[in-house]
């Protein structure tokens, strides 16, 4: 079971990096798409080490990798209206925050 | 959201695309499917026909213009003829003229036929070509057992025509006739109805009445656009006053009605080619012409309505034995030329539907 | 009435073959491997039989339509041009593009036909003549058939060509939303045995031929009907050929493709062909059942029925329009899908079925 | 786990480290949508080892077929951003680098010396996406509910998103 | 079938849905399927109804429970009874005919399907009303129907009278929707539930107060007020008149105007446990039905007449319900409920024919009023007897079904003699204006030649329409006949059932009253023996009183429209006066004061001002770059944190490297890192992307 965690932590880590260095917004997408990835791997270990009887983990996963369709879809659409108004997609170039 | 800019993107279609029938060039701006322009670049075939024939006495001149529209040559063969005889007042027998109008009317028929098949496979359906291409292939029968060719003729000369028809020809035509009418049913019964042939050719590709006029498109494409004008009737030549035939003419100026004028058309030429083969007088089939005859000085434009539209020629002639000057005119260089400006704004798809319906052909646009 | 099984079934040689296997005595994990790599071999050939014998066939049949004969010189009625064909493909020269994407160029054919052999693992063959029983199925092979369209997006990427991109955006574009219906259509069936595995599927349907999920009037036909319009869009077949519409996109994604690798794509087109064949007759027409004759034959018969009814399809039809093919997905094959899979669900609900 | 199992495991494990660090590093956008692909496959192999057949087929589906898919999409619509010339990373990557090594760090050392759930493989249900359909139906109907709302609400958001202004 | 009885309601719904969302281009197809639908549930509900015949009328109840609170719980259910299952079957019949006849009606008009759409959702949610189990579902569907309603008074919004009048209605009868609502509150407080059953359990309990109690029935009574057109929410029935007359057949005959005496009928325990408030209830019948009878004398529009012959009739109903109320909460029994619900039932019939029959005529003649008719009788051979047949019936002629339901209406007075001699008044006046009504649009010459000429019979989905209901008009009210031993009464009641009595007398009577009443219009209108004009001179009074409708428009305007409107003005006046006044002057003072303070300011506060200002910026220019608008650089910043947090927490420790070693080694190596990433050139910099534009 350590394994099955560790990969899951490894992975978290790695997309974790991705979304804070990418510049591309789908590089984040994708970096996104592996931690939740991570959370998955975790949900189904513990339904298959934790849990005694039932398939709760198994349903969470599920309703996570809905979620991240959903997160996918509008986020994709988001980029490609960004790219739309920016003429590109870096995350350099969206700082209205600052004002 | 105010404004949103969009990345367009160019496409060539062409030269070898096996869209574009021949070898044209379309540079297309897309923006994502959408055609946002068209811009045809022509003369990947020219062969400077016009410039040769002034090199050339006129009756040298007939098998290059053999060439000018290799689909229809018998009325490249006939225009130039034609030509040659008003410049030089040369008096064609009444059996010739009967045969000319024949062999017209059936390579109008082998033009359309070409056309059906396609257009058909162009529209993504491949069977309805070997359909086409085997009617045609009747009448290209017909034609070798005449003058021994089956693309360029080279049969219809200055003063008449080259040979006689042999003894076989007018029953195999008459079968051919019946054959090809029982044909164009299955024909329509295979496209005219068809929803997804329906949804691809009724209401695309849009051409107004008075944007084919302005800009000279001429033949079947402007009757599909409601303009019912046909040289055969409001300017007859040869001896088409003659027959009874009506002008196949449609109101919406969409794919499909140029589809279906041509259908028509087929129709209509299978009509005048039995009126012909009854009424054929015996007599000479050629006016007695030198072959190095010289017409008097002077300039004459004669015309006829061709499977592709307008076709023209232009004799000019300083009394020697060669033209001085020779200008050939073809339907398809306007039906290019209107593409633009009526092709805009569908898909890709769209076009290459537009484009098949307007049956440009590449060797009478560069010539 | 349970039909009578014939003899001559071949799954009987496949358990000599491994009780053959046993006697020699070695351990299980290495049996399970020889095993599986046999079977893989065994699947692999019948894939290659299956897509050489369909083009020859689609050849005929074309040529048919056309009032011609086709190929017809090599051996009778012309039986192995294809494989004429197949050897010419391999030996030629593999053209490579200098701006392509090297890997992805690379691997785009490969993923293709590998994603079209890994369907058959669990397509029902026969009567216990199936590699694995998965007990998730046909979602296994929904599944796997989607790499498909990610080959076609790299074939697509990798060539570097406005066309062939062109050509994979509209095929990704079109597998994606027809994928829905399709699903909606086999879920029907689903819904009604009760399990994804593809051979309880088949059981629930022996019997009688009424007992076909074709029959069940009033869902089964609408299924089967929609779920052939979605399969012929999912196998990218005229009318719904447009990612490679030659007359537009010239050849779509494998217009850089030459030699082995453009075979290999051809070859996994036909495989896609068969394997929805494959499962409408394994979802709707009853599988493998059939009376007298072996179950393998039975079932080989129905796919290539229903092959038969594309071959119709595509050499009938006109092609449509981009717009229209999607428009045709959303705006009716989906509610039309979705209001049968609720009927359906209903029916079984309400137990207003036989 | 017992031996093959094992191999399988630190089989898929290593792709999916290698194909991850590949998403997030590689400079060719493209390549990592594909690299992102594998990765995704992998762990649905690593479903499949912890015996969730229909989540293994479920992400497979969905994300090989649909979310890799869209990202794709999105990559060849925005397609001269993907150039290898410009650099597909910000100026914090070396912190980032450095604070993701120690989170990761940290939560393995965390896993490693926490004691409390060190459990033995369960048994799970036979008829697996039965219970998964019965648990969807019965206790976890509101979230499905909420998840089918949300859905529905990113399908209408993104065409609502990317509909091009006609006017 | 009576399970399934929650379909009935759900396929005008299906209907609306298909039609809104796939058939909306589709007229016929929405048409037609609306139909279907409605012809459906009809079918239903006859079966229901049959059902419910044959075990008696005992209810059935089903109902989910769909959110449920420990002090409250709200449902969702049918309950099916006698009178739910009568009403269904009258709202159905109702429904499809006017479905039917709008078929007709409303061709070429530009919304034809949004008007099937409107009447399909009307439908349901009248259906619901009737269905509903409890006091929080009819409340919704109550809601709805309103809603529905204005939707449909409004159709021709292009009218200003039409958005007028269905604005009107909507408020109007939202304000009896207020008293409904606090009704319904004061309900679930002192009550605790909704649901009919319980509420009327505990109500005979006796477990609520008696003030109480009839504070809540007079509540609930105000919703029915309002929906009934009762007195004084009446104004809005004759101006809703602007709808299409399908509407007006289907909502101020038939149902939606019903479904108020439905509601009092429906809780009748609340009033039956308090005599005030059912007397209340009887008054106020009897003053609207009066009323409503005086004007409806004098109104040229004929579907005015028939709005006020609605309005009267309600009140006739209201004030037998009223009657009944008051009787039974005395101690004795009653006729009151019987006759208020059979009368339900039979004047839907015949009224529902009147305003359809009543649209044919306009249809034909396409003006409303009747001075320009006359002697249509000879131009439409069905509309004309099928009116007649329906006045006939809302008269009180022997055998009509009118006859009976108002003479058991008039048997309830009989205990109450000053009911007793206005019920018969009113019944003599009822005779009168629907005869005149008659007379003028039917019978002696024409009086506008040219629309005469015009004049023709309806299609045939209109007039056989009005066939079927003229049928329905004369028959209904033989299911009342008291000498059945199981009629009506024996089916429908509240408590005990009636056994009603033929009583010889009470039928001469009022066939007398009604009889006279067509004798007079007969002399006044037909044969001119007396002058109509000759009777308003000497009622002058009496005739403007009645002719501009006992100006309650116009009070209403005088006293609510007009304080309200003074007082808005006053505000007016005073904001323009005196606060503007005030901060005018304020505003002076403040330049004045500013002038003072400028100098303070230029020299002294600028001074302290710029100088902070100055040091702020130098930090600020420091601290900047941690405000980079960056989401990215944020994230790491917060990720950066909690590793510290996480370090500090848990304390564990590295390959034996204690936590604040490695807190410092963390902290130091990322501040080194990024000095060390913001010194190095940039690459963002270097390539010659695009720039950003805004």
């Amino acid at each position: 079971m350590f394994y099955y965690l560790a990969l899951a932590a490894l992975l978290f880590s790695i997309g974790l990096y991705g979304v804070l260095t990418r510049r591309n917004i789908i590089g984040i997408l994708m970096s996104l798409e592996l931690m939740f990835n991570a959370a998955n791997i975790n949900f189904v270990t513990f339904n298959k080490f934790v849990i005694t009887d039932g398939m709760t983990g198994q349903v969470f996963a599920l309703f996570v990798i809905a979620v991240a369709a959903a997160e996918a879809v509008v986020g994709l659409a988001i980029v490609l209206l960004v790219y739309r108004n920016w003429q590109g997609i870096k995350t350099d170039y969206i700082n209205v925050m600052k004002w | 959201m105010g404004e949103l800019k969009t990345q367009e993107f160019i496409v060539n279609v062409g030269p070898h695309h096996p869209s574009t029938h021949g070898v044209c060039r379309l540079m297309l701006t897309l923006d994502g499917e959408k055609v946002v322009k068209i811009v045809p670049f022509i003369g990947y075939l020219h062969r400077a026909i016009e410039k040769i024939c002034e090199n050339r006495t006129y009756a040298q001149c007939i098998p290059l213009f053999d060439r000018f529209e290799y689909v229809t040559s018998m009325s490249c063969n006939y225009i130039f003829a034609a030509a040659a005889e008003k410049l030089a007042a040369i008096e064609v027998p009444e059996r010739a003229e009967y045969l000319r109008v024949i062999m017209l009317e059936l390579n109008r028929i082998a033009s359309h036929l070409i056309f059906y098949g396609v257009t058909a496979m162009d529209i993504g359906a491949l069977t309805p070509f070997l359909y086409g291409l085997r009617e045609r292939e009747l009448i290209i029968d017909l034609f070798e057992m005449t003058c021994g060719q089956r693309l360029t003729y080279n049969y219809i000369r200055v003063g008449g025509v080259s040979k006689d028809i042999p003894e076989q020809f007018i029953p195999d035509c008459r079968k051919a006739i019946k054959i090809i009418r029982r044909k164009l049913v299955d024909y329509e019964g295979l496209l005219n109805e068809n929803p997804i042939w329906l949804k691809r050719n009724v209401g695309v590709g849009y051409l107004p009445a008075d944007l084919a006029i302005a800009y000279g498109v001429s033949g079947p494409v402007l009757r599909a656009s409601g303009v019912k004008y046909d040289l055969r009737k409001d300017d007859p030549y040869s001896i088409y006053d003659r027959f009874d035939f009506e002008v196949a003419c449609r109101p919406n100026g969409d794919c499909y009605d140029r589809y279906l004028v041509r259908l028509d058309e087929i129709k209509q030429s299978l009509r005048i080619i039995e009126q012909a083969l009854d009424g054929l007088p015996e007599g000479p089939i050629k006016a007695k012409v030198s072959p190095n005859f010289k017409p008097p000085a002077g300039e004459v434009y004669t015309r006829i309505e061709n499977s592709r539209g307008e076709m023209g020629v232009y004799l000019q002639s300083d009394g020697g034995k060669k033209p001085l000057r020779v200008k050939a005119r073809g339907g398809s260089y306007n039906q290019l030329q209107v593409l633009p400006y009526f092709g805009t704004g569908g898909l890709v798809a769209d076009l290459v539907a537009i484009f098949a319906s307007l049956d440009v052909i590449m060797p009478e646009v560069d010539r | 009435m349970i039909w009578p099984v014939a003899i001559g079934e071949l799954h009987g040689v496949f358990s000599w073959l491994y009780s053959l296997l046993e006697s020699t005595g070695l351990s299980q994990p290495w049996l399970d491997i020889i095993r599986y790599i046999v079977l893989g071999l065994v699947v692999f050939g019948v894939l290659c039989l299956i897509a050489l014998f369909l083009v020859w066939w689609e050849r005929k049949i074309a040529a048919h339509i056309q009032q011609r004969f086709g190929p017809m010189r090599h051996g009778w009625h012309g039986w192995y041009q294809t494989i004429a064909d197949a050897l010419k493909l391999l030996q030629k020269e593999d053209i490579l593009v200098d701006t392509r994407d090297k890997v992805v160029f690379f691997w785009a054919p490969v993923i293709c036909f590998v994603a079209a052999f890994l369907a058959y693992i669990c397509i029902p063959f026969g009567d216990k003549l199936i590699v694995a029983d998965l007990n998730i199925g046909i979602l296994y092979i929904i599944a796997i058939t989607t790499f498909t369209v990610i080959s076609l997006l790299m074939a697509g990427w990798g060539s570097n060509n406005k066309y062939a991109l062109l050509g994979g955006m509209r095929s990704a574009a079109q597998i994606v939303s027809y994928e829905v219906p399709m699903v909606a259509s086999i879920l029907v069936v689903v819904v009604f045995v009760g399990s994804l595995s593809m051979v309880d599927i088949v059981e629930a349907q022996s019997g009688w031929f009424t007992n076909w999920f074709i029959f069940r009037v009033p869902f089964g036909p609408i299924a089967f009907v929609t779920y052939i319009i979605a399969a012929t869009a999912e196998a990218n077949r005229t009318p719904f050929d447009i990612p490679e519409a030659e007359q537009e996109l010239v050849a779509g994604y494998n217009i850089e493709y030459s030699g082995m690798k453009f075979s290999m794509f051809f070859l996994a087109e036909f495989a896609n062909g068969f394997t929805v064949s494959a499962i409408a007759v394994t979802l709707f027409l009853g599988g493998w059942h059939g009376p007298f004759l072996p179950s393998w034959v039975w079932f080989m018969g129905k796919t290539l029925a229903v092959v038969f009814l594309l071959m119709l399809f595509r050499w009938t039809y006109p092609r449509l329009r981009v717009d229209q093919l999607m428009e045709f997905a959303w705006k009716f094959l989906v509610p039309v899908t979705f209001a049968n899979l609720i009927l359906g669900a209903w029916m079984k609900y309400a137990g207003w079925y036989w | 786990m017992d031996a093959p199992v094992s191999l399988v495991f630190w089989i898929l494990s290593f792709i999916i480290i290698v194909s991850a660090f590949m998403v997030v590093s590689l400079k060719n956008i493209f390549h990592c949508a594909l690299f992102l692909i594998l990765c995704l496959f992998s762990v649905a192999g690593i479903y499949l080892l912890l015996n969730a057949e229909f989540l293994a087929a479920a992400q497979v589906l969905i994300y090989v077929g649909a979310v890799s898919i869209l990202m794709i999409f999105a990559i060849m619509l925005t397609s001269q951003l993907a150039s290898k010339r410009i650099s597909q990373t910000n100026e914090n990557k070396l912190v980032a680098f450095f604070v993701c090594l120690m989170f990761g760090l940290s939560t393995l050392v965390l896993i490693a010396n926490t004691h409390v759930w060190r459990y033995s493989a369960q048994a799970l249900p036979e008829a697996n996406v039965l219970t998964i359909g019965k648990y969807l139906m019965t206790d976890f109907m509101l979230p499905f509910e909420v998840v089918s709302v949300l859905l529905l609400a990113a399908m209408i958001g993104a065409i609502v998103l990317a509909r091009k202004e006609t006017s | 079938m009576t399970k399934y009885s929650f379909i009935i309601a759900l396929l005008p719904l299906l209907s609306f849905l298909m039609i809104v969302f796939f058939m909306r281009w589709k007229e016929k197809l929405s048409a037609w399927f609306s139909i279907a639908m409605i012809l459906v549930s009809w079918v239903m509900s006859i079966i229901v109804l049959i059902e419910t015949i044959g075990n008696h009328g005992v209810p059935y109840e089903a109902f989910y429970e769909f959110l449920a609170f420990p002090q409250i719980t709200f449902q969702i259910g049918i309950l099916i009874d006698a009178l739910a299952a009568v009403m269904l079957v009258v709202v159905t019949t109702i429904g499809a005919s006017v479905e039917i006849y709008s078929v007709g009606y409303m061709k070429d008009d530009p919304r034809f399907s949004r008007f099937f759409a409107y009447l399909s959702l009307f439908l349901f949610s009248m259906l619901g009303l009737v269905l509903a189990n409890n006091f929080f579902m009819i409340f919704i569907f109550w809601e709805l129907v309103g809603l529905t309603s204005y939707l449909l008074i409004g159709f021709w919004f292009e009218k200003k009278s039409a958005a007028d009048a269905c604005k009107k209605a909507f408020i109007t009868t939202r304000i009896g929707d207020l008293g409904f609502m606090v009704g319904l509150f004061m309900l679930a407080f002192y009550v605790g539930t909704f649901n009919y059953g319980e509420v009327f359990d505990k109500v005979g309990a006796g477990l609520v107060p008696a003030g109480i109690l009839t504070a809540i029935a007079l509540f609930v009574f105000c919703g029915a007020v309002g929906k009934s057109a009762q007195f004084p929410l009446h104004v809005w029935l004759p101006d809703a008149m602007e709808g299409p007359t399908p509407v007006s057949a289907l909502i101020h005959a038939a149902t939606m105007v019903a479904a108020g005496v439905y509601l009092v009928a429906r809780s009748m325990a609340l009033f039956v446990g308090s005599a005030e408030a059912s007397l209340v209830v009887a008054c106020i019948g009897l003053i609207t039905s009066l009323l409503a009878a005086a004007i409806a004398i004098t109104q040229n529009d004929i579907k005015r007449v028939l709005a006020y012959s609605t309005v009267s009739q309600l009140g006739y109903m209201i004030m037998a319900l009223g009657l009944y109320g008051f009787d039974v909460a005395n101690g004795h029994h009653s006729p009151g409920f019987y006759a208020g619900t059979f009368h339900l039932m039979t004047h839907a019939f015949f009224k529902g024919l009147l305003f359809l029959a009543a649209g044919s005529v306009i249809h034909a003649v396409h003006t409303n009023n009747i001075q320009e008719m006359g002697g249509l009788l000879r131009k439409m051979k069905i509309t004309a007897p099928a009116f007649l047949i329906a006045s006939l019936s809302i008269s009180g002629i022997f055998p009509f079904s009118g006859f009976w339901s108002k003479d058991e209406i008039i048997a309830t007075t009989v205990s109450h003699p000053v009911f007793l001699v206005f019920t018969l008044l009113i019944a003599f006046m009822t005779a009168f204006y629907m005869w005149r009504l008659c007379f003028l649009t039917f019978f002696g010459e024409p009086r506008d030649k040219e629309r005469w000429d015009h004049a023709h019979e309806s299609p045939r989905s209109m007039s056989w329409t009005l066939a079927f209901l003229a049928v329905m008009a004369t028959f209904a009210g033989w299911v009342g006949l008291p000498w059945l031993s199981h009629g009506f009464a024996g089916f429908v009641y509240h408590g005990q059932p009636y056994h009603p009595h033929a009583s010889w007398l009470m039928m001469i009577i009022s066939s007398i009253v009604a009889v006279s009443g067509i004798v007079l219009a007969y002399l006044v209108y037909y044969k001119r023996a007396i002058s109509a004009d000759m009777l308003a001179n000497k009622f002058r009074l009496l005739y403007k009183l009645s002719f501009n409708k006992f100006y309650f428009d116009e009070i209403y305007h005088i006293i609510l429209l007009n304080p309200i409107l003074a007082f808005c003005r006053w505000m007016w006046k005073f904001d323009a006066g005196i606060i503007d006044g005030l901060v005018n002057g304020t505003a002076w003072l403040t330049i004045a004061w500013a002038n003072v303070k400028q100098w303070f300011d230029v020299w002294i506060v600028d001074g302290a001002v710029n100088g902070s200002g100055w040091v702020v910026r130098q930090v600020g220019e420091g601290l900047r770059y941690l405000q980079n608008g960056a989401v990215q650089f944020y994230a790491l910043f917060i990720l950066t944190m909690i590793v510290l947090f996480g370090l500090w927490k848990f304390e564990f420790t590295f390959i034996s490297v204690n936590w604040p070693t490695m807190t410092i080694i963390f902290v130091v190596g990322v501040t080194v890192l990024a000095i060390l990433s913001r010194l190095a050139p940039s690459e963002a910099e270097a390539d010659g992307d695009t720039k950003q534009e805004n």
